[in-house]
């Protein structure tokens, strides 16, 4: 049952017949040319940057990782088409509800490298992103935040307004019942959300045709009631239509839409996981041809637009993201108070008891020396 | 004033709230047109409107995981899951959404999310419809968690509640829904959400209770005072967190002390309690803190059901006990 | 993506076109002689039999509920011939695993009057179907117990069996997480479970259309790459060939089918509920045309094989039913053992000192008399 | 005998039991394949087969429901969740369905289930990999609630779970799995799943603790110890239901105990077992009975871990606090 007035691309992308949006192909050739969206070169230029500054700071994350300088971390390589195409069309008024493998849209949105690394430097003030009013922290529990997105919609739609919220979800979240609670309360509701499943073809090992029978991600928009789209998640214009496209469908008041990022997860689930242990090399050379950085670069090339010094600006990136990565190191210690002040807006004596009890204990222990 | 039952006097509370304050919204299952199960919504989607009260699709935890939403955008829900057996799916959104989201976003988002749902036993109900399952909420941080005793305090409490910007666990004893009828003033008035109530003097030890049992307690110490024993009847109020001052205060008095209560013992706000208890008032203990409870067992249906409750008479039994002790 | 080894049925109704199985129409005259099931008259008169008994009883448990006999109680009417067809196609050897609204279904398959009664009295010895190994208790708890009937499933495959589990849930159940999941698990591990979702219009007073904005049911199977079918529920033959149907491709291992079994709840949610505070009497009058033991009945009274004196039968069940409600309420005292001896296979020491401690204040109580 | 962590004894205790009954299934996130996050299954799935030892789809309510219905028809699933923050979205599967299904069939179905997962802080994690939830699963009635603080007793008490008729919810101390290395059995023997273990005698005080914290006991014990202090310590390895007899041994030899657990110290198993030390040693406690727990709070990301975690020098404190009161 597709409506009429749903925009074309998800009349002729109907997820039933398992049709993948593309717009350039792997060696950046423009394959649907009266798909292609109307962006400027400075902005496609400053598109590749974001995706340039994303994938240095997450390999330069990886790497203080190895390092030692810091706790675990979630890379995001071969992603970063969405989340910088997600990035360009959240307006400073719409709301971001993350996962926790969305660096791009992150510091796209104003979040800064700093705040990143301080909280998995294990600092919660990393990941308040404090200065972002409409920006929630990161979501561990697989799935949650997308009623948390839902909420969000409906407020949006009770106070009249016309934003949309963005939320995420990996395809082996697509198996929680969060998932599926969330999309039909957004069909039922009307609320403006933009969710997008980013299919990375694994959930830590497991690989996505062991998460679900159906026969692409997208098609559970059907079962909702939503409209929903495949998208070639390596290609950036194609992403950046479905957001356009999938933002302005929402903030109208028409509801929310489900979009299939189909991607590769080309790191590792995290710096603890080692996938070799459940998936093969050729597999991921040949994701690696697909790469997003690499055929929007392409595309530009052909265009004959591309003109920068990619060495160069790597090097200064990674000069940024150092000086950021040596601040929150840098940052000062975790006072007591940080465990308790934030619990409750009016703290309980109980904690005030706690508290003042541990207190007792550290100035025993300090006696003690 | 008017004569109310704890129905009404939620739904007086959820009317005033609603009227004052835009923010505001009540959902849950079948809140809306049919004004809830036990009628404890009724009328209100009518007078305020259907996007302000309404039905949600039957999924608690999208139910309680759209508030936190609702909350960090300026709304302030009032949820009803409709039975404590009811309240489990939602369990991960309490646990690692509501509860946490003003620690995890550093005081950025408060989280004014009133939680409602109906417990207990004594109504001869299914399965899953008569647990008493407190001392997991109040096991959790973050939470706030409150029960009323009688329509009094659940009028002021909820507005308390819902004008929180901490969430809060509000568990509604079903049993005396209807049961008690009290005067009740129709202003608008709040109580604080940390204070137990003395419900009545005494000197030779302490009781302590909330929800449906403070009335078998009250019944217990009619019994006691036949028997020439005289009991101090402490009302909780709040579970999370304890009003230990006021349990300090009486125990050290009364120097005995018993727990009634009807969830299961184990692990539970008589645990709890007892622990208070000893950290409060050890040197004046004069016999063993008790818990009256339920059994670690699942509430037996109606017919085993009078087992399970505890009876004033049994409560009058731990009472003599422990004064003999 | 419809696979082509489905059933006919499955390719016919596609979910998503909204089509729905009908054999005969509201006035028993046959709409689609090449599905009608091949039964025999007698099978046909022992299926009205069966729905007949289902609704004298269900009738009767009101009535005791209203006599304040019996406590709250669920009734079924209007939905007799989904209980009925299923309850012929479940082997002895198949597995039944109930939601609460399957009464039918539950005496077809051998649980006496008696012990329903027996439950809705508060005994949990009634509910526990003891003598029926492979009937588990119903579920109170929504959607929960799909979740039981994809482990059956699984242990099905695993000891190489060749048995269905048939399974049901509401329109309202649909809506939790553990309805999307249950049959996101039966796609992946080809779980042999038959799905109904027996729609009734409302969950207590919610219509459907506020549980979930998806064109229809059935097609929630898409999202789980599960065949699925849409069927009119007060159709007995279109259920029978559903089930014979649905049945047969799950125990040939080919996985689980979903059912929506398009019906009306008649009655009221409980016995403490009120419909007329959200439904009107047009709609009631209307889906009272369409009854299924009337439609039925129709169908052999066309047919010319109508041969039953309904009220005389009336008669005979009523008082064998009564004879079981007087034999449930006579039924022996609950005794306190019942409460403990059943929590744990070995009864923890603490139990028993719970059990001990309360007959202390039990002949404590005795003395003081 | 072989030198085992308890990743490799938990290990051992699951190869044995697949090996010697095919009715034992072992599934989860990731424990295929991957042999589980933290390799606890790992080289299961390659000896045992994908039909014995499998991926799930990642949905814990669904593993843990799928378990019931395995169970009913002869299947002994033993399921993994990933992390102890990850067993909410199954707390409905686990109170509604598992911990009651041999009641609500009066025995007809036996619930041979396990539930294992990671738990507990000190391992500088992200939210939701720190947490103690133990007090949650311990007051649902129904379960058997089992933490191994060793390799040999991992093993022992996990034979013993997947033996069980009865389900159990089996807490493994994450911070330990590799830290602590010792002689085990290789051969199949099984441990009491009732019972605690006096680790160490002593004369002046009790501690009672379990997981991971028996070894910082251990430790605050020597710092006791050349105070001149005799310690009594218990591991409780059974946290439902709690070995009274034990218990009320020791405390009345001591007269004096504290309790050492992780987690969040309200309505805990600190309160379960002053509860317990109340009513079979009341006459013969000299000090008031201590909780060493963690705060009501979030546990803290790794910078602020060194204030939530039970450091020996703060059970020394609460020891010598109490042994002078
Ligand atoms: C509710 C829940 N269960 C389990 C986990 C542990 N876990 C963390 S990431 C992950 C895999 C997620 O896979 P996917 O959804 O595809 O996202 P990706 O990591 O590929 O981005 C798992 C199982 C979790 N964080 N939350
Ligand atoms: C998890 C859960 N939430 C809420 C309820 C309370 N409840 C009982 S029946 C019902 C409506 C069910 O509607 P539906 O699934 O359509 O089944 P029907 O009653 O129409 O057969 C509700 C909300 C419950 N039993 N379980
Ligand atoms: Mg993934
Ligand atoms: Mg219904």
């Amino acid at each position: 049952m597709i409506q009429n007035d749903l925009p074309a691309i998800f009349r002729d992308y109907n997820p039933i017949e398992n049709k993948m949006l593309q717009v350039i192909d792997n060696e950046g050739h423009v394959v649907d040319q009266d798909r292609m969206p109307a962006l400027d070169d400075e902005t496609i230029i400053e598109a590749y940057k974001q995706m340039l500054f994303e994938r240095t700071a997450d390999e330069m994350a990886v790497s203080y990782q190895r390092q030692g300088r810091m706790y675990t971390y979630t890379p995001n390589l071969g992603q970063e088409a969405i989340h910088i195409a997600a990035g360009m069309n959240i307006r400073d008024d719409d709301w971001l509800v993350p996962s926790f493998r969305e660096l791009g849209t992150l510091l796209s949105k104003g979040v800064s490298p700093k705040e990143m690394f301080l909280f998995y430097l294990g600092n919660e003030q990393g990941g308040s992103f404090k200065h972002l009013p409409r920006v929630l922290p990161m979501s561990i529990s697989i799935g949650t935040q997308l009623h948390h997105a839902v909420g969000i919609g409906y407020s949006i739609r009770y106070q009249k307004k016309d934003n949309a919220v963005f939320t995420f979800v990996g395809d082996g979240g697509t198996s929680e019942g969060d998932f599926s609670e969330a999309l039909n309360f957004a069909g039922v509701w009307k609320a403006p959300v933009v969710f997008t499943i980013q299919n990375n073809q694994y959930a830590i090992s497991v690989p996505v045709n062991v998460q679900t029978s159906s026969v692409n991600l997208a098609v559970k928009s059907v079962a909702f009631g939503l409209p929903g789209i495949k998208v070639d998640g390596n290609d950036f214009f194609a992403m950046y239509l479905a957001y356009k496209t999938a933002a302005e469908y929402a903030r109208s008041g028409k509801g929310a839409v489900l979009i299939e990022a189909f991607t590769y997860r080309r790191g590792a689930h995290t710096t603890s996981d080692d996938p070799s242990k459940y998936r093969n090399k050729e597999e991921e050379t040949l994701w690696g041809l697909n790469d997003p950085l690499l055929r929007l670069k392409r595309y530009m090339e052909v265009k004959g637009v591309w003109n920068l010094d990619e060495e160069k600006l790597r090097e200064t990136y990674k000069s940024q993201i150092d000086a950021q990565f040596v601040e929150a190191e840098k940052a000062k210690a975790y006072p007591l108070g940080d465990v308790f002040d934030y619990m409750y807006t009016d703290m309980p004596d109980e904690l005030k008891r706690q508290k003042a009890e541990y207190e007792q204990f550290l100035s025993w222990k300090e006696n003690r020396r | 004033m008017s004569v109310m039952t704890m129905v009404k006097a939620i739904n007086d509370a959820l009317d005033i709230k609603l009227s004052e304050d835009n923010r505001v919204v009540v959902y849950g299952e079948d809140v809306g047109v049919e004004g809830g199960v036990f009628r404890v919504t009724e009328g209100l989607q009518r007078k305020h409107g259907a996007d302000r009260v309404f039905d949600s699709p039957l999924a608690e935890s999208g139910i309680v995981g759209a508030a936190l939403g609702m909350a960090v955008s300026g709304l302030r829900p009032v949820v009803e899951l409709q039975f404590e057996g009811f309240t489990f799916p939602a369990f991960n959104q309490i646990v690692t959404g509501i509860s946490r989201m003003q620690n995890r976003s550093r005081g950025k988002f408060k989280m004014p999310v009133v939680i409602r749902f109906p417990y207990g036993g004594g109504v001869n109900a299914l399965e899953h419809h008569s647990d008493s399952p407190e001392a997991l909420f109040a096991h959790i941080p973050g939470l706030r968690v409150v029960i009323p005793s009688m329509p009094h305090d659940a009028k002021g409490l909820l507005i308390a509640a819902i004008e929180s910007n901490d969430p809060v666990v509000f568990m509604e004893p079903k049993r005396i829904y209807r049961a008690i009828k009290q005067e009740v003033s129709d202003e608008k008035f709040s109580l604080p959400l940390d204070k137990a109530r003395v419900v009545q003097e005494g000197t030779d030890i302490t009781v302590v209770a909330f929800g449906a049992m403070i009335r078998e307690c009250q019944k217990a110490i009619k019994m006691a005072q036949e028997a020439g024993i005289s009991v101090e009847l402490i009302d909780l109020r709040s579970i999370y967190p304890i009003d230990r001052e006021t349990i300090r205060n009486s125990v050290r008095k009364t120097g005995r002390v018993i727990v009634v209560a009807e969830a299961n013992e184990s692990f539970s706000v008589g645990s709890e309690l007892i622990a208070v208890v000893n950290e409060e008032a050890f040197l004046y203990l004069e016999a063993p803190p008790r818990r009256v409870m339920g059994f670690d067992t699942v509430v037996p249906l109606a017919q085993g059901e009078k087992y399970f409750i505890i009876s004033p008479e049994r409560i009058f039994y731990e009472i003599e006990k422990s004064v003999t002790f």
